[in-house]
Parts: structure tokens; C-alpha cells; sequence
């Protein structure tokens, strides 16, 4: 059981001022599987994203485990370089960079060990892999909202990382590119990448995840599968306030 | 090298980009060039009747007073020439570049653009750089050169091999007199009685470059030669110095009985002054070459009366010198101002020089033959008899020569206190030491 | 297209060939060769302080490094003059070591400065060591490099010329082969997005350090040319003088492309040129035109260049669809 | 003994020159996010419109000063208006801002040049009071700068603190979104920061024309002592940039009385490099903020 | 009906990204109005539109019948609309009094802000006891407070406030929540943002769902059906289903 655990945090906790953004969390992502994290907005979903992969800070306590290594004072890029791939809130991408350059980017700083020599073909099985039509020489800005977070997420895949952490790849979108980002991801979870995704719209996750847990004021208030989840009181609670789940 | 083989959808940039940047270049230089030529066409055809004389002048910066002083000097000696009707057939025309703050780079910049130039058969100027580098220059390009300052410098480079720099002259002499003169004088006041030293002690100010550092050299040797104690020394960096605070705090704890500062920018001997006056020893202060510059009595007014300084190239500003009385009248209808600047006086002189020299060569295109006429003329000049010493290619020096003017403030005048020979006043003791 | 480019290249070798047959005037030829150095020195600013997009006022010293370096081994040591070019990109990049200190922990405007009074320490320093460094007087008399027995300068500078035209060749090579790299495409991220960049294992100080040296290299190259150009190298070198004119050089041509500083180099090298006689103007006509070209041109004259002959070229552009 | 008090009497003009730069630069730079890389410039153009006032206009001297300080305050604003706003809000503006202000020191010192000539100025002692504290002298304007700087930047700094246009400033350094939520024109603080700033300046120039001359480079040492004490105080903190001035001022007349004129700028650079390594938000800022 | 502000089909984004797709909405001089909606959906966006902070791409929006979308947002302060920011990091260094003063005298109540400040201190007691304290020294929910009486001190007729109790504890969110309704108290009309949907309910009359940069629903704040409906948007399914 856990040996097939991949990412872990052991009480991971990390404080702004007064603030405790993130407090004594423990979670644990095994191989292979997508893992959902929820939580109202400021509930310290994003804060654990930063502590995972060192960017820009640590945790003021507690561990990161990231195949059984510590990690929580590994540089961003070590942590990067070891397999670890995160995406952002907005769909950040280098805008003056043509999708071809922004994937080349990923691939060559990203990748463990000796980058993989690149090259059109591995530029096209990326854009593929995303499903990402354009011209790969125009440049990213230009690219819509979509397509940026295809692009985000494949130069992020094209490392071809361990774990990718994806922090609410839905947001801004509308239904219809809700649903292929969904399509998207599955597509790619089916080839065996593992995934933690934030997202604050449950019904998102529970598409996708297998596990998931529920933050709220820093804390882990409820951890299972979604279907349990999503009927459990505390989570109405955390999300509509107290009343909600009368 | 081209771009990566992979990159074949943006491979438009770079060509068009160098095209553009060699219409650009093409385009830009074909304009230069033909505004060069038009220059040339001017000159080199049959002898035209323009020659070009080069000036190098520091026209701004810190010492650009002197600058203008070389600039009117020449400019007002061309005039004369050009009125008479030419030399040879030939009249002259100004070609100045300005050398800034005597920067190594602005003067090569100045040097290539002379020596460039086809028509620019001669370059005048005071000085231009401080360690008169350019003197290989001229001579490698084998061009008229009649230089004023840095004497020691001068001397340093043609006395190796003074016969590969025929084309080189200094109608200032040797230095040497500036590190021994005032010693030598305030030596005779003492022994006249004019002035009283307590205890025979100097302080000695220099800035980092080589003007000051071998005058002020000069000085503490001849100091101690003549068992005086240099009480002590402070070298400031070469350019402005705004602050002398901690150097008079300094002075005052030294007490000296005479206060040399050899840093020759006016500014800088301005502040000094001004300073000093603040809370001042009774000592003699003297500043080299700085208050001969208008520009000193300019700022100074009243508070100069008192300053000691000299002067090895300026005009002989006495009654019965007629090259220099003449130059003075001159100079006032030219400029309104009988105050001639000394490097004005300087350039003047080269001017005249060269065109005697070509009057008697007759082909501006002769340089070897002017230079050597030059070598061995014996002119009466503003600044005083221009004998020029072979091994050196120096002007002599000393009474009957290019004489060593000592000046003092007195009265808000510039008063001649030495030599005898030219005299007009004598020295009296300074304001704040009564 | 792509033929054209494998054209331009031969193309702009033999330019930079026959320029100087085309310009025989001794003084077209020193213009050609200033602009083949500026060009040079601000193409290789350009890597730092427009793709990288540092603070970067530290080039100017490695300049002067590079000059000063020269100066006392061709005058003290005696080393082989041609031996000396290289040395000085050495002791340039030795230097930008130094200078690179401050970018480790500081940002943006505030590398502006301590890289700007590295400059400024490079003058002091300069001025304390007088022994080595000949002080405020400099270092006069630097034997001009000959080939066998034919001086550079011989022939109106032609062999400077020729010099400064391969350097600059070269320089345009490595400028372009970075800036295409892995390396060139990582600086413009971090510049894009450094969280970002950072995330995808890109190391800014690594990314940024390696960019640094290959510009102070040049750099020290072009004031060992200089140095050998002039025969004498002084403190002026590392000025204000110098950084404004090839600052200006760089945002008049566009500090965003790959030739805009060599544009700027060649239009303020002429415009300077052709103001030489007037004194004060120059600097203003030379600063109103940065001033203007920043309002109507953001991206330079290189920008302008591209805009037109984009309309030129392709007067229906399809590149942006969205 | 007199060494001491030459140094403290050194520090104490040094020091205020310094100040009246340096909380111009740093004023703006707190509101505008821009560092001025004219304001040694505008500071040299201030003198000598001081010295035309005085000399050519022939107003008194204390008028010819107030006479500059308004113009120059609406030269400030012509600058903040051609050469900052149009560039800040781009991308990359802070760049072009910085080479835009490196243009118009060109603009501005040759513009001098051509207007009054190459020859130095000088404007005349401001007042004749001296006094003399254990061999230490201090008149006319050494005096004036050792009283007016601290109490020009100590009522700025009042002001800052009390009044509404102060609060208004010091809002728009700290949250630009929220300051514009209240009803704040952030274009129209700017302006006025950058008057004051230039006024001051302004005065800088005049009490530095008087102490020594006025040339077009003038302005060029000033402004590197003043980014120094920026590097020193913590940019953006005026009582930082206070202590700092008087900082540097101390440093730069300890190490001139001990190593000489050619030592000290060696030394005060090198503590400024050494200071930005090791405490980038400057040394003194967190201190003073926590006081 | 005479509407205080209209928002008439404002579409608006960043950089190439749209966040309001044609959003319309009217709230009147005397109303409350809630926005309820997941993050990320435009709702900041469209408040940062009618205060004057951001350009909208096309659409109307007028204030008190006139046409706002050439002001500045200190034009509309003077005019009486006032928005109260997400986040609490106000002015770090600005003592809480001087903040306050600030916001009376920038919104042009230059000469009675120190009546101002006396009325705020009545609502909330707490800030008199802080107001020397910097406000960048507060707790979350002071500062929460302090914000809240910045956006009184303009004496505004619309008064909106993004997100008030967002990072607070349940319990200070409490307290804070009466703060709330003593505020609402005080101004004539209000625009809601908050992620606990109790507490907007509780203080508005009407509210909209915004999604996708739209109004997906709207309804009377008292219904209970709108739990339903917020359930199905946040958890997917319905409160039926899960039963």
C-alpha cells in the first residue's frame, strides 16, 4: 500500500503572518491515480501546490515526500527536474515565445537527466497529445484561452513528468471547453500520468478523480472518494456556510 | 551558420532584416562619402587656395576657457594672415575638434579625424592630451605639429630619437623652471624682508596627473634642496574636486608658511581659494597656472588679491615688448578684452610660425622642409623669443628666451612681480596674512 | 524564403567584403570600422539587457576590462599582440563574474545599479593602480598589430577594417546561434514568466550567468580591438559617454531584435559623425531622436523596419486569426 | 580634535546636499516606480536658472532661488508628463523610462551648454554667518544647507505624514488598485511628486552652485552619491533615506580625511556593493520601519 | 424602474482572454444585490468594470443615469460609488485613523471626515480601539473592518464589497457578519460578493449566479430553493439525488 504511494505530505503546515494558510496537512497520491483537491476559495489549496514543488516557498513545518524522498528543501527546479510538473492558476505561457519554442522550453530544462534530442517529430506529438491544432510557429500570445492551457499542459507533459499538478484547469472556461478539457485529461491520465488537480467546482473532480480531499481554512476536513465526498455535511458546510447543510 | 533546419516556417526575419541593414548602411555611407569628397575636391586640385590648420581644443569639459583661448588665438592670427593676403598663395582656414576633457579618446578621435584629412596641413594647438601621446601619432602621419603644453611630456618622447619627430615642435619650454622658481622667490622675499617665514615649512597639493605630479616633484626637491621642511603633501584624483574640506583641515593642523597647489583647473583652484579664505593660515599661497585663466578673477573678484602664480607661455605683458604689446591691441579690437588668454597667445604664435615657415618653403606639401625651418628659426613672439633646443625640439627657456612670469593678485589687478627684466609690480604680502 | 536565408549569411560576408572597396576615404573607413565595433559591443549588450531583459550596466566595464587587459600585457609583458584579443575576452568574462554577484540576489532597477557602480569601481580602480594601469594619464603607446609586416593600419585602416568585420561577422553568428538556442528561447521565458520558468526547470542564475559571460567575452574582444585601433586606452572607456551612445545605439535600433543594436550602431555612428561640428547639438539631435523614436516606435527602428516591410511583403497578412 | 569636527561639519553638508537629492529620487521612486537617472541633470539645470534669475533677470538672490524651483517644478512636470507616463505602463516600461531619463540628462546638459556656454558659474554666498566650532568652520551656504536640507526633508516628511495630499502619496506606494478605489488620481500625485521632487532638487543645485560651480556635468556626482544612499536607506523609505544621506555623507568625510579624495568613492561604492549583497531591502529600512 | 447602476452587456477580459461575455444587470437605489458564483467565473472582473478599474471591451454601464465608462474611479467615488476590493492587504503602513481619514478626504468629504470617522467608529467599536495600530498589523478580520469603513467614509449610495469574509475563521467570520449588517444599515444600496452564500442571502434581496462570465440564474434572496440550486453548481448532482 505504501509503496504504490508517489507524492505524500506529513503535516505540512505553513503560516503568513497571523495567517495559517496551510495547517498540518497530510495527504498521499498513489501511482497512477488522479487525485482532486477541493476547498472554498482561500481554503490553502493553491498554498499546497506552492509548498509541493518549492515555489516560491517552504513549508514552515512538516515533510514532503516525493518517492519516498524528502523534498521540502529541494530547489524549485530540482524538484522540477525530478518529475514533478505544475501548472498555474491562469494559463500561463511564455507569451513571446512560439508554441513550438514554449514546448522546447519544457522539454529541455524539464526532462531528468540528458533532455531527449528535440526535434518536429516530438513537437507534433505533443501538440497531438493536447489535442492542439495551431501552427506551432505562431507565437503563444496569440492563442486562445483554451488552446493556452492546452499549451500549458503540454509543455508541462512533454518532460514527460512523474507527477502533473494542475491548479484549477477549469477556471474561466465555458461548459463546452469544460468538457474537453475533461476529455483532455482523461486522455491523458489513461496514459498512465499521475494527477493532483485543484479545482474549486466539484463536479469537475468528480469526473476525474478517484480520491479526493476537501480543504477548508488551511485544514484537510475530509478525505475519500468523491461520491463520499461530496455528501458529506462538512463540505456543504465549508463551501455554503453553516446554514447550508441543514 | 544559419538558423536550425527545424525552424523553416520563420526564416524571414533575418533576411529581411539584412536587408534593410545594408540598404541603411549602403544608403548612410554613400552620403558620408560624397560629403568627404566634397571637402577634398576643395584642396587637393592644383594647389587650391584654402589650407586647413587643425586645431586640437578642449571646447568643453572642465578646461574649455582654455580651449576658447586656443581657439580665438588661432582664429584671430588667421584673420591677420588671410587679410594680408595669404602666404605662398595660399590663405588659411580653421578646422577645430574639440578634445573634451582631454580624454585619450576624444584626442585620438580629434587625431584621426586630422590626420584623415588631406587638407589639414598643419595642427596647432595648447594642449590636448595630458601625456602628448598624440605626438607619435602626428609624426607617424607625418603632419605639421605645434604644441604648447606638457613640456615634460614632450621632452619624455622626442628626446629618445629626436630625429624621428621632425615634424614636432613645443614653443613652450621646458618645465623645470615651475618646480624651482617660486622656492627660488619667496627665498628672495625672505631675504628682502618683505615677508617673514616662521619656521620654513611647505604644504604641497598635487592632482593625479602628470603636469601636477612633475611640478609638484619639482617643488619638494627644490624644497628640500634649499632647507625648507614639506610640512606635508595631499594628492587629490585628477577632474573636479569639489570638497577640499579634510585637505584644508589638513593645512591647518600643518601651519605651513606657503601653500603650493599644482591641480591647474581653474575650477578646482577657484574652490580651494574660496575655501582656504574660510579660515586661512598665514601662509603664501600659490596656484599653479589656474589664475591666469580670466576665468579665475571672473569668480574670484576680490578674494583673489594675494595668489601667487606663474606662467611659462602666456604673452610678456611689458611696455616695451612690441610683439606683445602689438598682440594685445589687437586682441582687444578683436575680443574687447586686453586680458589675451595665454593659450591664446600660444596658438597665435604657432600659427604665425607655420605661416613664416611656409612663406619661406613656398609647397604646403613640403612638411619636412617646413618642419625643419621651423627647427631652426629664431622668432620674436608674443610669449617671448622662440629659439627651438634640438634635442628636446623644446623652446628655450630663461630670460632673454621664453621668460618665466611670475604674476600676484593685488588690488583686483594681475600684477608682473617677476622677472626684473619685465617687471611691474613687486610682491606684497597677502591680504589674510596682515 | 528558407533559400534566402541560407543566402543572407554568404551575402552579408560579402558586404561586409566590399564595403570598404566601395568606401576607399580614409575617413568612410573609420567610420566603417566604428561601426563594425559598436555594432559588435552592442549586439552583445543587447543579449543581457533586451533578451534576457537585466539591468545590465556592467558592459561598459568589461570594455574597458577588455582594453585595460591589452593595454598593460602588449605594453608591460610583451605578449604576442594577436594573443592579446583573446586573453581580453578571457579577462572580460573573469570580470563579468564579479559583476554577475548582484544579480544572484537583486532585481530589476536595483541591478541597474550595482552593475552601474561596478563600472564606476573599474575607474577607481583603475586610477589606484597607477603603476600597472598608468592612472588618470592611461596607457599610451600600444604597438599596432601587424600581419607579417604590413601595419593595420596601412592603407587607409584596411586591415582594422577587415578585423573589425570578421569580429562583428562572428559576433552576429554567436548572437543569433543563442538567441535561436535552447538557452536564447529559456531567457525569453524567465523574462515571459519566471515562476513559470522556474517550474519547468529552467535556472534563472544559470541561464542568466552563461548569457552575462558570453556578452562580457565580446565585450572584452571589442575593447581589445579598440585598444589596438587607438594605441592608447584611458579611463574614458568605462564613462558615461560610452554607455549613453551605445545605450541609444540599442534602443534607437531596438533593444527586441536580434540586428536592431547593429542598426542603431550604424545610425548613430553616422548621425555622430556627420554632427561632429556641432558641438552641443549632437548630443541633442542624438538624445531627441531616442526620445522620438521611444514615443512613435516603441520597438525601435528595427520594429519600423519589420512593420514595413511586413506591409511590404505580405500586405494581407494572415498571422493573427483570433 | 579638529579632525573631528571637520568630519562631523563635512557629513553635516555632505550629507544635507545628498538629502535633498536623495528624497527627491526617492519619493518618486516609491510612488512612480521609477528611478530618475535625470535628476543629477535637473538638478544642474535648476542652478543655473538660479544664476540667470540672479544675474540676468538681476533678481535677489533668495528670489531668484524660489523663482527656479517654480519653474523647474513645472519643468518637472513637462517631464513627468513626455518622458514617464508615456512609457511606464508598457511592458518592459521600466526600462524605457530609465533610457528616456538617460536622454534627457543629454537633452538637458547639452541644452546648458548651449544656453550658457561651457565657462563655470557660480552664484554667491547665501548670507555670511560663519560659525566655528573647534577649528571646524561652517558660513554662509555650507551653513544654510546644514539648517535647510534637514528642515526642507523633515517638513516633506511632516507633510507626508499629516497632511491629506501626504496620506494620498504614501496610499498609492502601498496599494495602487485600492488608492484608486478611494477617489485617488494616481496621475495627479505623480505630478505633484515629481514637482517636489524637482523643486527640491532645485534647491540642491543652487546651494551646490554657490558652495562650488555650476557646469553642465554638474548633477552627474551628486546623483551617484544620491543612488547610494537609496542602496544604503532602503529605497522608497523617506527616514531611511534621511539616515542614509547623513549615512554616506559620514562615511564619504571619514574616509576622505583618512585614505584621501582618490580612496573615498572607492570605499563608499564598495559598501554600497556589499550592502545590496547582503541586505537588498537596504540596511536601514527594516529598522526604521520597525521604529 | 429607476436603476441606480446598469450594466448592459459588458464583455471584458485581460490580454486575449475574456472573462465577461456580454454580462447585464440593474441594481436599484435602494437595493441589495448578491453575486454568487465559483471563482474564476468574472465576478471580480465585472466589479473591477463598474468601479472604473478596468476597460470593458464593449457594453454600456451607466451610474445614477449617467454614462460611467469614462470615469476614473476616483470620478465615481465622488459620485457615490464605492467599492470595497477582495483581500485585506489595504495600506500596510497607513495607521488605521490615517487610513480612514484618507478615504473620507480622497472620496471629497474633505471637511467632515472627522464626523466620518466618529460614525464608523460607532459601527464598528473595534477599529476605535485599534486606531492608532498600522493597519498592516490588524487581524484578518480587523483589517476586514477597517476596509469596510474606508468604503463608509465616502458615504457611498452603492456601496460594493468582493469577498469580505474570504480567509477568515468561522469564527471571526461571525463577527464579522454582524459588522455586516450594521453596514448595510448604512448605506442605501449594496453588491454583495461572497463565498458564503448564508451570509449573502442573508443581506441581500435578489441575487445572481454568475458563471462563465454570465448571469446563469437569478432569483429573491429568501428562497430556499436557491441551496438547491447552489449545491447542484458546486457538487454536481443535486441535494435530491444525494439524499
Amino acid at each position: 500500500m505504501t509503496s504504490s504511494v508517489i507524492l505524500a505530505t506529513d503535516e505540512v503546515s505553513k503560516s503568513f503572518g497571523s495567517l495559517k494558510a496551510v495547517d498540518g496537512v497530510s495527504i498521499d497520491v498513489r501511482h497512477g491515480e488522479v487525485f482532486g483537491l477541493a476547498g472554498p476559495n482561500g481554503a490553502g489549496k493553491s498554498t499546497l501546490f506552492n509548498l509541493l514543488t518549492g515555489l516560491p516557498i517552504r513549508p514552515d513545518s512538516g515533510r514532503v515526500l516525493f518517492n519516498g524522498v524528502e523534498i521540502q528543501r529541494r530547489s524549485p527546479r530540482w524538484i522540477a527536474k525530478a518529475g514533478l510538473k505544475r501548472t498555474f492558476q491562469t494559463e500561463a505561457v511564455f507569451e513571446s515565445l512560439t508554441v513550438r519554442d514554449n514546448l522546447r522550453v519544457g522539454s529541455a530544462y524539464g526532462s531528468p537527466g540528458r533532455p531527449a534530442r528535440w526535434n518536429n517529430a516530438r513537437c507534433e506529438a505533443a501538440l497531438a497529445a493536447v489535442e492542439l491544432g495551431c501552427d506551432p510557429d505562431r507565437p503563444a500570445a496569440g492563442l486562445s484561452l483554451l488552446d493556452r492551457k492546452r499549451l500549458m499542459i503540454a509543455c508541462a507533459m512533454v518532460s514527460e513528468p512523474a507527477v502533473l499538478l494542475l491548479d484549477e484547469p477549469a477556471a474561466g472556461l465555458d461548459p463546452a471547453d469544460q468538457e474537453a478539457l475533461i476529455r483532455l485529461l482523461t486522455t491523458i491520465h489513461a496514459g498512465g500520468t499521475t494527477m493532483v488537480i485543484i479545482e474549486h467546482v466539484l463536479s469537475v473532480l468528480s469526473a476525474l478523480a478517484s480520491r479526493m480531499a476537501v480543504l477548508d481554512s488551511g485544514r484537510v476536513i475530509v478525505t475519500g472518494r468523491p461520491q463520499d465526498v461530496l455528501a458529506d455535511p462538512r463540505v456543504v458546510e465549508a463551501y455554503l456556510g453553516p446554514g447550508a447543510a441543514r | 551558420m544559419a538558423p536550425s533546419p527545424s525552424a523553416s516556417g520563420r526564416t524571414r526575419p533575418p533576411a529581411r532584416t539584412l536587408t534593410a541593414l545594408v540598404l541603411a548602411a549602403v544608403g548612410a555611407l554613400s552620403a558620408c562619402s560624397s560629403s568627404s569628397s566634397t571637402t577634398s575636391t576643395a584642396g587637393a586640385e592644383g594647389g587650391g587656395k584654402v589650407l586647413e590648420i587643425g586645431l586640437l581644443a578642449p571646447l568643453t569639459g572642465p578646461s574649455a576657457s582654455d580651449g576658447l583661448g586656443m581657439k580665438q588665438g588661432a582664429e584671430l592670427a588667421i584673420k591677420q594672415i588671410n587679410d594680408a593676403g595669404g602666404v605662398a598663395g595660399h590663405t588659411f582656414k580653421l578646422n577645430t575638434v574639440d578634445v573634451q576633457g582631454q580624454s585619450n579618446d576624444a584626442v585620438t578621435k580629434g587625431v584621426q579625424t586630422l590626420t584623415d584629412n588631406e587638407n589639414v596641413k598643419a595642427v596647432v594647438t595648447g594642449y590636448a592630451s595630458t601625456s602628448n601621446f598624440e605626438i607619435d601619432e602626428f609624426a607617424a602621419a607625418e603632419k605639421l605639429y605645434l604644441i604648447g603644453g606638457n613640456t615634460a611630456q614632450t621632452q619624455g618622447i622626442i628626446q629618445k630619437n629626436p630625429a624621428k619627430y621632425p615634424t614636432v615642435w613645443s614653443i613652450t619650454p621646458n618645465y623645470d623652471a615651475y618646480g624651482t622658481e617660486p622656492v627660488d622667490l619667496a627665498d628672495k622675499w625672505a631675504a628682502e624682508g618683505l615677508w617673514k617665514p616662521r619656521n620654513k615649512t611647505a604644504f604641497i597639493v598635487r592632482s593625479d596627473n602628470p603636469y601636477s605630479e612633475s611640478i609638484a616633484d619639482g617643488l619638494v626637491k627644490q624644497f628640500t634642496a634649499k632647507g625648507w621642511k614639506i610640512a606635508g603633501q595631499e594628492k587629490v584624483p585628477f577632474g573636479p574636486v569639489n570638497d577640499w574640506g579634510t585637505v584644508m583641515a589638513k593645512i591647518r593642523s600643518a601651519d605651513p608658511d606657503f601653500i603650493v597647489n599644482t591641480d591647474y583647473q581653474v575650477a578646482n583652484e577657484a574652490s580651494f581659494m574660496q575655501q582656504f579664505l574660510q579660515n586661512p593660515t598665514k601662509s603664501l599661497v600659490f596656484l599653479q597656472y589656474g589664475p591666469n585663466q580670466p576665468q579665475f578673477f571672473e569668480l574670484m573678484k576680490k578674494q583673489a588679491d594675494g595668489v601667487l602664480f606663474n606662467n611659462l607661455a602666456g604673452l610678456v605683458p611689458a611696455e616695451n615688448y612690441e610683439p606683445a604689446m602689438k598682440l594685445q591691441q589687437d586682441w582687444k579690437a578683436a575680443y574687447g578684452t586686453d586680458a589675451v588668454d595665454p593659450q591664446g597667445a600660444v596658438t597665435y604664435a604657432e600659427v604665425k610660425l607655420y605661416a613664416e615657415a611656409l612663406a619661406k618653403v613656398g609647397d604646403p606639401d613640403d612638411v619636412a622642409g617646413i618642419g625643419a625651418y621651423i627647427g631652426k628659426s629664431d622668432t620674436q613672439q608674443a610669449t617671448g623669443r622662440v629659439v627651438f633646443d634640438q634635442a628636446t625640439h623644446l623652446a628655450k627657456q630663461g630670460d632673454d628666451f621664453v621668460p618665466l612670469q611670475s604674476f600676484q593678485f593685488q588690488d583686483q589687478k594681475k600684477v608682473l612681480i617677476a622677472p626684473d627684466k619685465y617687471k611691474s609690480g613687486t610682491f606684497r604680502l597677502p591680504p589674510w596674512m596682515k | 524564403m528558407r533559400a534566402l536565408t541560407w543566402a543572407s549569411w554568404p551575402a552579408f560576408a560579402v558586404v561586409l567584403v566590399v564595403l570598404p572597396l566601395v568606401f576607399t576615404d580614409p575617413a568612410a573607413r573609420l567610420l566603417l570600422i566604428l561601426m563594425a565595433m559598436y555594432g559588435m559591443l552592442a549586439m552583445s549588450w543587447n543579449l543581457t539587457l533586451g533578451f534576457a531583459g537585466i539591468f545590465n550596466f556592467a558592459q561598459i566595464g568589461f570594455f574597458g576590462i577588455g582594453a585595460y587587459t591589452t593595454g598593460i600585457l602588449v605594453t608591460k609583458t610583451g605578449v604576442e599582440p594577436w594573443l592579446a584579443i583573446p586573453i581580453s575576452g578571457v579577462s572580460a568574462v573573469l570580470a563579468s563574474l564579479v559583476a554577475f554577484l548582484p544579480v544572484l540576489r537583486l532585481r530589476g532597477i536595483y541591478v541597474g545599479l550595482a552593475t552601474y557602480v561596478f563600472s564606476q569601481l573599474c575607474i577607481y580602480l583603475v586610477l589606484g593602480q597607477a603603476g600597472l594601469t598608468g592612472g588618470s594619464n592611461g596607457i599610451v603607446g600600444i604597438p599596432r598589430l601587424t600581419l607579417g609586416d604590413t601595419s593595420l593600419r596601412a592603407d587607409g585602416r584596411i586591415g582594422y577594417y577587415y578585423l573589425a568585420a570578421a569580429l562583428l561577422f562572428a559576433t552576429v553568428v554567436l548572437v543569433r546561434l543563442i538567441v535561436n538556442s535552447t538557452l536564447g528561447k529559456s531567457l525569453l521565458a524567465i523574462r515571459d514568466n519566471e515562476t513559470l520558468a522556474v517550474s519547468r526547470g529552467v535556472s534563472r542564475v544559470r541561464q542568466h550567468l552563461i548569457v552575462f559571460m558570453a556578452g562580457a567575452a565580446v565585450a572584452g574582444v571589442a575593447g581589445s580591438f579598440n585598444a589596438f585601433l587607438n594605441g592608447v586606452v584611458s579611463t574614458d572607456i568605462f564613462g558615461f559617454g560610452y554607455l549613453t551612445l551605445l545605450l541609444s545605439m540599442i534602443f534607437l535600433g531596438g533593444s527586441g531584435s536580434v540586428y536592431g543594436p547593429l542598426i542603431g550602431a550604424v545610425v548613430v555612428t553616422l548621425v555622430s559623425d556627420y554632427l561632429r561640428d556641432a558641438g552641443a547639438w549632437r548630443d541633442i539631435v542624438i538624445a531627441a531622436l531616442i526620445l522620438v523614436v521611444l514615443w512613435i516606435a516603441p520597438k525601435g527602428l528595427a520594429g519600423l523596419s519589420r512593420q514595413a516591410l511586413d506591409r511590404w511583403g505580405r500586405p494581407t497578412s494572415a498571422r493573427e486569426t483570433s | 580634535m579638529s579632525g573631528i569636527s571637520v568630519i562631523l561639519m563635512s557629513t553635516l553638508v555632505l550629507g544635507g546636499l545628498y538629502l535633498l537629492m536623495a528624497a527627491g529620487l526617492t519619493l518618486i521612486w516609491s510612488t512612480l516606480r521609477v528611478f530618475n537617472f535625470g535628476h543629477g541633470a535637473l538638478l544642474m539645470f535648476g542652478s543655473y536658472l538660479t544664476w540667470s534669475l540672479l544675474n540676468q533677470a538681476g533678481l535677489p538672490l533668495v528670489v531668484s532661488i524660489l523663482g527656479a524651483v517654480l519653474a523647474m517644478a513645472l519643468i518637472g512636470a513637462a517631464y513627468e508628463f513626455l518622458l514617464v507616463s508615456p512609457f511606464i505602463k508598457r511592458p518592459g516600461g521600466d526600462m524605457t523610462v530609465m533610457v528616456a531619463t538617460l536622454a534627457a540628462t543629454m537633452l538637458l546638459q547639452s541644452g546648458a551648454q548651449l544656453i550658457w556656454g561651457p565657462e563655470i558659474k557660480q552664484l554667491p554666498q547665501l548670507g555670511s554667518a560663519r560659525i566655528e566650532i573647534a577649528g571646524a568652520v561652517a558660513q554662509g551656504t555650507q551653513l544654510v544647507t546644514i539648517v535647510l536640507a534637514p528642515l526642507l526633508v523633515g517638513v516633506l516628511a511632516y507633510v507626508l505624514k499629516r497632511s491629506s495630499v501626504g496620506l494620498a502619496v504614501r496610499a498609492l506606494e502601498q496599494n495602487r488598485d485600492h488608492a484608486q478605489l478611494l477617489g485617488i488620481a494616481p496621475r495627479r500625485v505623480y505630478l505633484a511628486v515629481v514637482m517636489i521632487a524637482v523643486g527640491l532638487a532645485t534647491v540642491a543645485g543652487a546651494l551646490l552652485g554657490s558652495m562650488q560651480f555650476i557646469s553642465p556635468a554638474m548633477g552627474a556626482d551628486p546623483l551617484l552619491r544620491a543612488f547610494v544612499v537609496l542602496a544604503f536607506g532602503g529605497a522608497g523609505s523617506l527616514p531611511g533615506t534621511i539616515a542614509g544621506a547623513y549615512a554616506i555623507g559620514l562615511l564619504e568625510a571619514v574616509t576622505t580625511y583618512h585614505f584621501g579624495l582618490s580612496w573615498s568613492p572607492v570605499l563608499v561604492f564598495l559598501a554600497m556593493i556589499v550592502i545590496m549583497l547582503v541586505r537588498p531591502e537596504g540596511l536601514l529600512r527594516s529598522r526604521v520601519r520597525a521604529a | 424602474m429607476n436603476a441606480l447602476l446598469t450594466v448592459d452587456k459588458v464583455v471584458a477580459g485581460y490580454g486575449r482572454s475574456g472573462v465577461l461575455r456580454g454580462i447585464s444587470l440593474t441594481v436599484g437605489p435602494a437595493e441589495s444585490l448578491g453575486l454568487l458564483g465559483p471563482n474564476g467565473h468574472g465576478k471580480t472582473t465585472l466589479l473591477r468594470c463598474v468601479s472604473g478599474l478596468h476597460r470593458p471591451t464593449s457594453g454600456t454601464i451607466a451610474f445614477a443615469g449617467r454614462d460611467a465608462r469614462g470615469d476614473t474611479p476616483g470620478d465615481l467615488v465622488r459620485r457615490g460609488l464605492v467599492h470595497v476590493p477582495q483581500g485585506s492587504r489595504l495600506f500596510p503602513q497607513l495607521s488605521v485613523e490615517e487610513a480612514l481619514r484618507l478615504a473620507g478626504t480622497a472620496s471629497g468629504h474633505g471637511k467632515t471626515w472627522r464626523d466620518g470617522i466618529a460614525q464608523v467608529f460607532d459601527v464598528f467599536p473595534r477599529l476605535k480601539e485599534r486606531r492608532r495600530q498600522l493597519t498592516g498589523t490588524l487581524s484578518g478580520g480587523e483589517r476586514q473592518m477597517a476596509g469596510l469603513g474606508m468604503g463608509l467614509m465616502a458615504r457611498p449610495k452603492l456601496l460594493i464589497l468582493d469577498e469580505p469574509t474570504l480567509g477568515l475563521s468561522p469564527k471571526v467570520k461571525h463577527e464579522l457578519s454582524e459588522c455586516l449588517v450594521r453596514v448595510r444599515g448604512e448605506v442605501p444600496a449594496m453588491i454583495l460578493v461572497d463565498g458564503d452564500m448564508d451570509l449573502v442571502l442573508d443581506l441581500t434581496d435578489r441575487y445572481h449566479v454568475v458563471l462563465h462570465g454570465d448571469v446563469v440564474h437569478s432569483g429573491d434572496s429568501d428562497t430556499s430553493r436557491t441551496r438547491d440550486e447552489m449545491m447542484s453548481l458546486f457538487l454536481g448532482g443535486t441535494a435530491d439525488e444525494r439524499n
